[in-house]
């Protein structure tokens, strides 16, 4: 039971990006466009599950003294060699992914699970972590990106990722001239940031005060209880 | 590919070597409650608690400028009452043990 | 003593193994990347002048940054392929010019500066406005996006310098 | 000599490494609730980003670019800068620990920024000689540090004033960051 809690906390409760602050760098600067928002929450799921599987498998063998290095060796090879193998093999996916995959080495969210989940826990349940994590960073990516979008360009478009000039779909909602361009600019991406984190810790607070309140009115009932 | 190996055998030997004898003749006495209780935290190093990294919310928290582990957001529940627990039993070198609130 | 050597001889072996395993990735994949690059350069050639069968590629001479690679498609054209700075990633694009200095043909591959600024260098309206041209007298850059047309233009004097340096 | 200090000025007021590139969020949201951890944190970033990119230059341009092997840049400019953050912090926490209770404490931050690794990628990337690359390494941390710093003082009065609880903490701190970027943005056409 506790590994589908540990599953599902990466979404709301443990969001990466909303809650534990990690890999913020990526977020803002990449969340302008749909597609970009796909195109990085999958290269960063595929890093992430593999990293943390191989870093859990070598946890009991690493010297604590030198565990961060290693773990960055590890990563920064997995990354390079994934972009390698994508760059021959797959161009149409190169023309996905192929922007998105170097940014990963310099994503805190791979190094910060790495240390926090993968290198306590067995594989199993480091690649599941890894999922939760990643789908977690793909639902605020997405959050981000939809509304940065439509307030920059006022349509909210989907083209297909391996062949940009085919749009999936496509709609506009504001008409152009009342477009704000400032959000997919720097501080457009601030202030969106900051909406949504917002969003989320009222949401959090509102489940501590409901979770206060049970507390309180349990107490009151085993009072009552006592006395009767 | 050779080459490669070669190189990367010894970029590592030569940094792993600095580091063993750095943590060999750099070795503090730093208090053993402090590694435990960084070794119990997340080790996000988000900060969110105002320390930079969880070893400085450890130490803050053993020599008692800090008095509840409530201070990390993002540590599980069950995480902050266990090292509250650890604190408040195993005495440090003054043999005195500190209070801390989960 | 002992863990000193532990520490060391573990960094080494993480580090061969990833060194290693990147060594191999690279040998396995660098020459089919130079062959989907090879493929995908005369593919873009090839929308320069469809019917020519083949491009001969000319040693470079100087040392420009900008001139990546010189085509000969007869002996009186040369097509260059550039890369020049931006707003951000700037642009790469090709430019045809025969031995008289004429601006036959220009073509823009890529063009990373903000979109519908930037990429205005990609349309053909900027297409039309040089080709036909000197490639060395003064050509119009696009009002609006100096920044990203400005390097494309100052780009093609330098090939035109180049044609009449070297190729003439 | 004025291009170098086009660049400086460039690094650190245009394009600077936190408003506008978006790297070194992750110690830019957590230190900066003290001015006084600012500057330590600051000057922690210099001292390591002027030292590790001098190394991972010398390797690039000694021994990766004469063998060949330039694709294996990522993973040993990596490599080294982890190992250089922890040996600084060990030295550091050795040597004077009163530095260390001020200053050492943020290296392990450091080890997960983004801006070391990006500044050594940069170096490479943009062909720097060494004379441009010491410019540019001690530009970008200088532009860390000052945005850091103005950062840290507006976030200390910050605590005061009445924000809405679901503002509190890093919220509030991210819409006070896109402000900065606001006015950081006005100096784009200094250069």
């Amino acid at each position: 039971m506790n590994r589908m809690k540990n599953f599902t906390a990466g979404f709301v409760r443990e969001n990466p990006v909303f809650s534990l602050y990690l890999g913020i760098c990526s977020t803002l600067a990449v969340s302008t466009t749909l597609n970009n928002a796909i195109g990085m929450s999958v290269a960063v799921i595929v890093v992430l599950v593999l990293s943390n599987m191989i870093i859990s498998a070598i946890r009991n063998i690493t010297p604590n003294e030198i565990r961060i290095p290693v773990y960055i060796v590890i990563i920064a090879a997995l990354v390079k060699i994934i972009q390698m193998l994508i760059t021959a093999y797959a161009p149409a996916l190169d023309t996905a992914l192929g922007t998105f995959i170097p940014l990963i080495v310099v994503n805190c969210i791979i190094l910060g699970r790495a240390e926090a989940f993968a290198s306590k826990n067995n594989i199993f349940d480091s690649a599941l972590d890894g999922l939760g994590m990643g789908i977690g960073y793909m639902f605020a990516l997405l959050v981000m990106s939809a509304i940065r979008q439509l307030l920059a360009t006022g349509v909210l478009n989907f083209a297909n990722p391996f062949d940009m000039t085919q749009m999936i779909f496509e709609i506009r909602i504001i008409p152009a001239e009342y477009v704000i361009s400032m959000f997919s600019q720097p501080v457009g991406a601030f202030f969106t940031f900051a909406i949504l984190a917002a969003g989320v810790a009222a949401y959090k607070n509102h489940l501590e005060a409901k979770a206060k309140e049970q507390e309180k009115a349990e107490a009151a009932l085993k009072k009552a209880a006592k006395e009767a | 590919m050779v080459t490669t190996i070669i190189v990367m055998i010894i970029l590592g030997a030569v940094l792993g070597l600095g580091l063993g004898v750095a943590d060999k003749f750099l070795k503090v006495e730093v208090d053993e409650r402090v590694e435990k209780v960084t070794a119990m935290l997340p080790n996000y190093n988000c900060g969110g608690c105002g320390y930079a990294g969880c070893s400085g919310l450890a130490e803050a928290l053993v020599n008692g400028e800090v008095a509840s582990v409530s201070l990390c957001k993002p540590s599980k529940p069950e995480v902050k009452t266990a090292i509250a627990e650890y604190l408040n039993t195993t005495p440090g070198p003054d043999g005195t043990c500190c209070k801390v609130k989960p | 003593m002992k863990k000193i050597l532990h520490l060391t001889i573990f960094l080494a072996v993480v580090a061969a193994v990833a060194g290693g395993a990147l060594a191999f990735a690279n040998d396995l994949t660098t020459p089919i990347i130079e062959k989907n690059q090879l493929a995908a350069e005369k593919e873009s050639l090839k929308i320069l002048y469809p019917e020519a069968s083949d491009f001969k590629s000319v040693a470079l001479k100087g040392d420009s940054k900008t001139i990546q690679k010189i085509f000969q498609v007869d002996d009186t054209t040369y097509i260059f392929k550039m890369q020049v700075a931006g707003y951000k990633d700037g642009t790469v694009f090709m430019v045809a010019i025969n031995t008289e200095g004429d601006l036959l043909k220009y073509h823009a591959i890529s063009n990373g500066d903000t979109s519908g600024i930037g990429t205005k260098v990609t349309e053909d309206a900027f297409k039309a406005s040089l080709e036909g041209k000197k490639a060395n007298e003064p050509l119009d850059t696009i009002s609006g996006a100096t920044v990203s047309s400005k390097p494309v233009v100052e780009g093609i004097h330098e090939a035109a310098a180049y044609v009449d340096e070297y190729l003439k | 000599m004025t291009e170098l200090f086009t660049m400086f000025i460039t690094a650190v007021l245009i394009n600077n490494v936190i408003l506008s590139q978006f790297l070194g969020m992750c110690p830019f949201m957590g230190v900066s609730k003290k001015a006084s951890s600012a500057i330590g944190m600051g000057v922690a970033v210099i001292f390591v980003i002027v030292v590790a990119s001098i190394v991972t230059y010398g390797i690039y341009y000694l021994v990766l670019d004469p063998l060949g092997i330039t694709y294996m840049d990522l993973l040993t400019f990596i490599l080294v800068i982890a190992s250089l953050v922890q040996l600084t912090e060990m030295i550091i926490k050795k040597s004077s620990p009163a530095l260390y209770r001020s200053l050492g404490v943020y290296l392990p931050l450091i080890t997960t920024n983004c801006v070391v690794l990006n500044v050594a990628l940069e170096n490479i990337k943009q062909g720097y000689n060494f004379v441009e690359m010491l410019t540019y390494s001690i530009a970008i941390p200088v532009g860390f540090t000052l945005v850091l710093y103005i950062f840290a003082t507006i976030r200390e009065r910050l605590d005061a004033a009445k924000t809405p609880a679901a503002f509190k903490g890093n919220p509030i701190a991210l819409i006070v960051a896109g402000i900065m970027a606001i006015a950081f943005s006005g100096l784009a056409g200094l250069v």
